[in-house]
């Protein structure tokens, strides 16, 4: 199997054999509870140098909350995985946390471009598919998939693929080496104690983070026992021995949506991407991360209990989110 | 009601010229948002009611609520309201690799000669010198595995260039065969592109050819937008402009807050000829 | 990526360009009906010469009227794909219908093993996950996928297996080649006219099955509405577009279990092994499959009413096989 | 109730030695049936209540409602009943290839001196001369990817082999470093295999080693049952007899129709010694 071209581009080491030894020592392969507060599970388990993973974005079902605890706890030198993403990477790279993305797609505004010429932020190129697909590798425990896209791009040289002569059709394919990030953050719809998570509706790749990541914090809308889960366990989308924390997180995707749960917040989003656009996030920061210590203290200052009732009452679909 | 509109803009007009192109009988991969979006909304309003789309969240087949709330376009109620399927991003990959998707409809901020398609960059890669845009997205799957892919973008000697500053989605690359060189899937690639003002097609050869012309512009118009000098058909296509129909659609019923087609110039008809509005 | 050993046998020939190419020509992109009967199903579909893959086995969820309808029907010089089956598999072969297996699992009595010595019936070595591996590399589309199990075995030298170095660990990995499957037989819960179908519970590589088949046929307890399958799209296993033709066959695994719906048919279930382990269908075959034109003939005449409500009532559990 | 019970056969024996072995903090991925499956149900009836198996469909962490009909270990509403999670034998595989799977239960039908496991053919494979069985089924994946695999077989000369006549499952191969060769994750392969006899481990060189023997026979018995001789372990332990409790949820929630123990011979207590019963 020749190899006819690889990327130049630095990738996370591809080590199955060690996310495997991970595993074995540090997964929590019994039932034990997890739940924590937002502060304690980043404390514990998001660090400094972290390769990390997020599912959905900022707007759209995404941990929210926990990227805010992330900010507010001023994590330092993260590697985000940059998919189907917007101004969350955006707020961690101007937050000061992270200078090394993956990009699939990300909110792209004046600030990262001046870290970048800067050379205080390094970009690698992928594709939101080629990103979920190399954390699928991730999640099944193997070093690289092959792909039949990516290939012929200007972002190919400067990703981690490899285009190879596939040993069956001796025809051209690209590889793509797998991900096992350090920590993952994922929101769920309703969570038991020990992590068996549900997902309700469409999503990025919510099972393939879970399972590839060796920290694994859900963040949860609700808290649900472990009876409900076992009453319909095809709706288990996350089993709970790849999670290491449960943070109950109500509302926590805002200003974003929950499908079926809650709507987005539009005025919240445009502030948001506003900020993004402007290439300055200072503002934004103090009012949603700085000025307070929690989530649940922003639910009570700076949401206010009127918008969390308008956004609920806004979503009024209920078919297929709930049980 | 489909009665040629005396007052639209040239957003409204491109995304009803691709609307029309859209048929039930395929199945379609669209950009999750801007025109390609609009254009499959407006179409399953107006004359493919049970058109079937998939969008990068992996939805299958939705009957959409519009409209949506602004960004609101995947991973949301109202967008994959009733859908057939809900699955995730790597089984909407697996589906193109199948070769389901007949067409892909994409934006892209600069075409070439070969239709290769940028969202990444517009000037110097290296350095960060160039004006930095949020990258390929779902763009690359699509312009990999569609069948025929469809691109839109706006008449501008910036947009049209004799090679893209950066190639983020496989257009034809340099030429015939460079697909299948670079491990993509044979017997696919771009389509048509569309503009506000012009519709191109491809040669043989895979390079772009103007095929058909907006009524309120010239072809030295067009040519004048464009970096390069394309092929021209031997008889161009008339682009017609949009229905009271669809424009009443696409106002209430689909970009409501205009954040689409709150851009471009107006179009009027004056003395029974369609010309730009001065405004 | 270097080719270190390569298994011996043949393999159903690796070709993803053609099966897209099929894809686009012969699958019904748009929702068309495809309800038809057993009979019109397997004579318009299942052809000689076929490489044939069914999900799951004649006890467990099946397409057991199917299979008998391939039998009645005369089918002749099948390939196998025998992952997690039992007699399904064995009244092929003694049946006349099939003449090459990829092994898996089945059951082997004494008449699929005289016609190995005779050469009257092929077997290539694989293992159940490795085969459904195939399945799923051809379900995405891709020509390989790689693998961290069967190295090592003897199996492998019998299979169309691969062990190269991986180019991102340098470490040894096995690749299977995709299977694509000329027809699939899959048995379900729910679907719709259209072929939109729902598996509940567990299973073995349904939605692979259909996903990777060039004909897909699927039989279905209950014939629901579009409507219904609209109602809850996270349901849906395998979606309308991969289908071409839906059969209506109430109790079609008889006498296997349909989780949730009917227990198995314990008598009828001892009848089949008993005559597998004999090594002769031929009394089975003329019960069960001969002396019938239909399954609804079958299930009037051969299984009864009582017995059909028999193991409706042995079927006590609905929890997680409803909506 | 834990007395020793004064009756039993051999089958029970050695399901009731592996359920000894099975602990609440660990998963396990067990053979669909047979010894391997029983002696899963029998602990979490007996001693882990909360014990977490899988099985090749695709189940995790089911309640299962014992007894089963014949047959019906899997895709079957009772074993399958109450389960964390239901997907299908590829995310088994997955969950496999991760690390999570601690142990693996399996029976196989020869054993040789590195533990390798046949369930495809007694006697020549090419010609189809030696007597068939079914396949590796799940067992490959389960003996590549558990960290440790347990095995049961009989303690029959022609089931303990030089080499087996097919490997069908992986033990170490053909030593230190076989399996890491073949593309195996490293850390991984047999650790136990259970006779209704013995109980044997491997040494540092992968071979197999006696380390422990039942009351009812003398290590000469074993070593007349097998076709080469093992390594002996310094001291023996004595695998102690099924008790009254393990025997009563056995007979009567489990294997009540005896299709898993109704073969082997029957051992009784007589004169303070366990020996054959003579029938």
């Amino acid at each position: 199997m020749r190899i006819l071209q690889e990327g130049r581009a630095e990738y996370l080491k591809v080590d199955p054999d060690g996310y495997r030894a991970h595993v074995r020592e540090h997964k929590p392969h019994q039932m034990v509870s997890k739940l924590m507060t937002h502060r304690e599970a980043v404390e514990k388990l998001v660090r400094d140098g972290d390769y990390i993973a997020y599912d959905c974005n900022y707007f759209q079902r995404g941990p929210a909350s926990l990227i805010r605890e992330v900010i507010r706890q001023k994590k330092r030198r993260l590697w985000v995985c940059g998919k189907f993403t917007y101004v969350a990477c955006a707020l961690l790279v101007e937050g000061g946390c992270a200078d090394r993305i993956d990009i699939g797609f990300i909110g792209f505004g004046p600030w990262i471009a001046r870290a970048v010429r800067e050379k205080k932020c390094t970009i690698n190129e992928y594709s939101n598919a080629i990103m979920t697909l190399r954390l699928k590798a991730g999640a099944m425990g193997l070093p690289f998939l092959p792909a039949r896209s990516f290939g012929g791009t200007d972002g190919f040289e400067r990703s981690g693929c490899k285009l190879v002569e596939d040993p069956y059709t001796k025809q051209p394919i690209i590889l793509v080496p797998a991900i096992n990030p350090d920590v993952a953050l994922i929101h769920v719809h309703q969570a038991d104690e020990y992590g068996n998570a549900r997902v309700f509706g469409t999503g990025i790749a919510h099972q393939e983070c879970a399972l590839a990541s060796r920290r694994v914090i859900v963040s949860a809308e609700e808290i649900v026992s472990t009876e409900e889960i076992r009453r319909d366990p095809a709706r288990t989308s996350i089993p709970h021995f790849a999670v290491d924390a449960v943070v109950h997180a109500p509302f926590g995707a805002y200003p974003g949506t929950v499908q079926g749960y809650y709507a987005c917040d539009p005025p919240g989003v445009v502030e948001a991407m506003g900020a993004m656009y402007r290439g300055d996030f200072t503002e934004y920061l103090n009012k949603h991360v700085y000025s307070v210590g929690s989530h649940e203290e922003y639910l009570e200052k700076v949401v206010g209990a009127a918008k969390i009732a308008e956004i609920r009452r806004r979503e009024t679909i209920r078919e297929g989110y709930c049980i | 009601m489909s009665t040629p509109a005396a007052n639209f803009n040239e957003r409204e007009h491109v995304i009803c010229q691709i609307a029309r192109l859209v048929e039930e009988r395929y199945i379609y991969w669209v950009g999750g948002g801007g025109e390609p979006l609009s254009a499959a909304l407006l179409a399953k309003q107006v004359h493919a009611p049970n058109l079937q789309y998939l969008t990068e969240d992996g939805v299958v087949g939705p009957e959409p609520l519009v409209p949506f709330d602004p960004l609101m376009t995947m991973i949301a109620a109202r967008a994959n309201y009733r859908a057939l399927q809900w699955q995730t991003m790597n089984y909407a990959a697996d589906v193109a690799h199948l070769g389901y998707v007949d067409y892909g409809i994409l934006a892209t901020l600069q075409v070439d000669r070969y239709g290769n398609v940028n969202s990444t960059v517009v000037g110097k890669y290296e350095g960060g010198e160039g004006r930095r845009f949020g990258g390929p997205g779902g763009a690359d799957t699509i312009a990999a595995l569609a069948w025929r892919t469809i691109l839109v973008t706006d008449q501008q000697k910036r947009k049209f260039v004799e090679r893209n500053d950066f190639i983020s989605s496989p257009g034809f690359l340099d030429g015939p065969g460079a697909r299948e060189r670079a491990g993509l899937p044979p017997g696919t690639g771009p389509w048509r592109v569309y503009t506000p003002w012009a519709m191109f097609g491809y040669d043989i050869d895979c390079q772009l050819m103007l095929q058909g012309i907006s009524p309120f512009v010239t072809v030295d118009q067009v040519l004048e937008e464009m970096s390069f000098r394309p092929k021209i058909a031997p008889k161009l296509e008339r682009l017609e402009v949009p229905t009271e129909e669809e424009l009443m659609v696409l106002r209430t019923k689909i970009d409501v807050a205009g954040q689409v087609t709150d851009r471009g110039r107006w179009i009027e008809h004056r003395d029974g000829k369609y010309v730009f509005a001065d405004r």
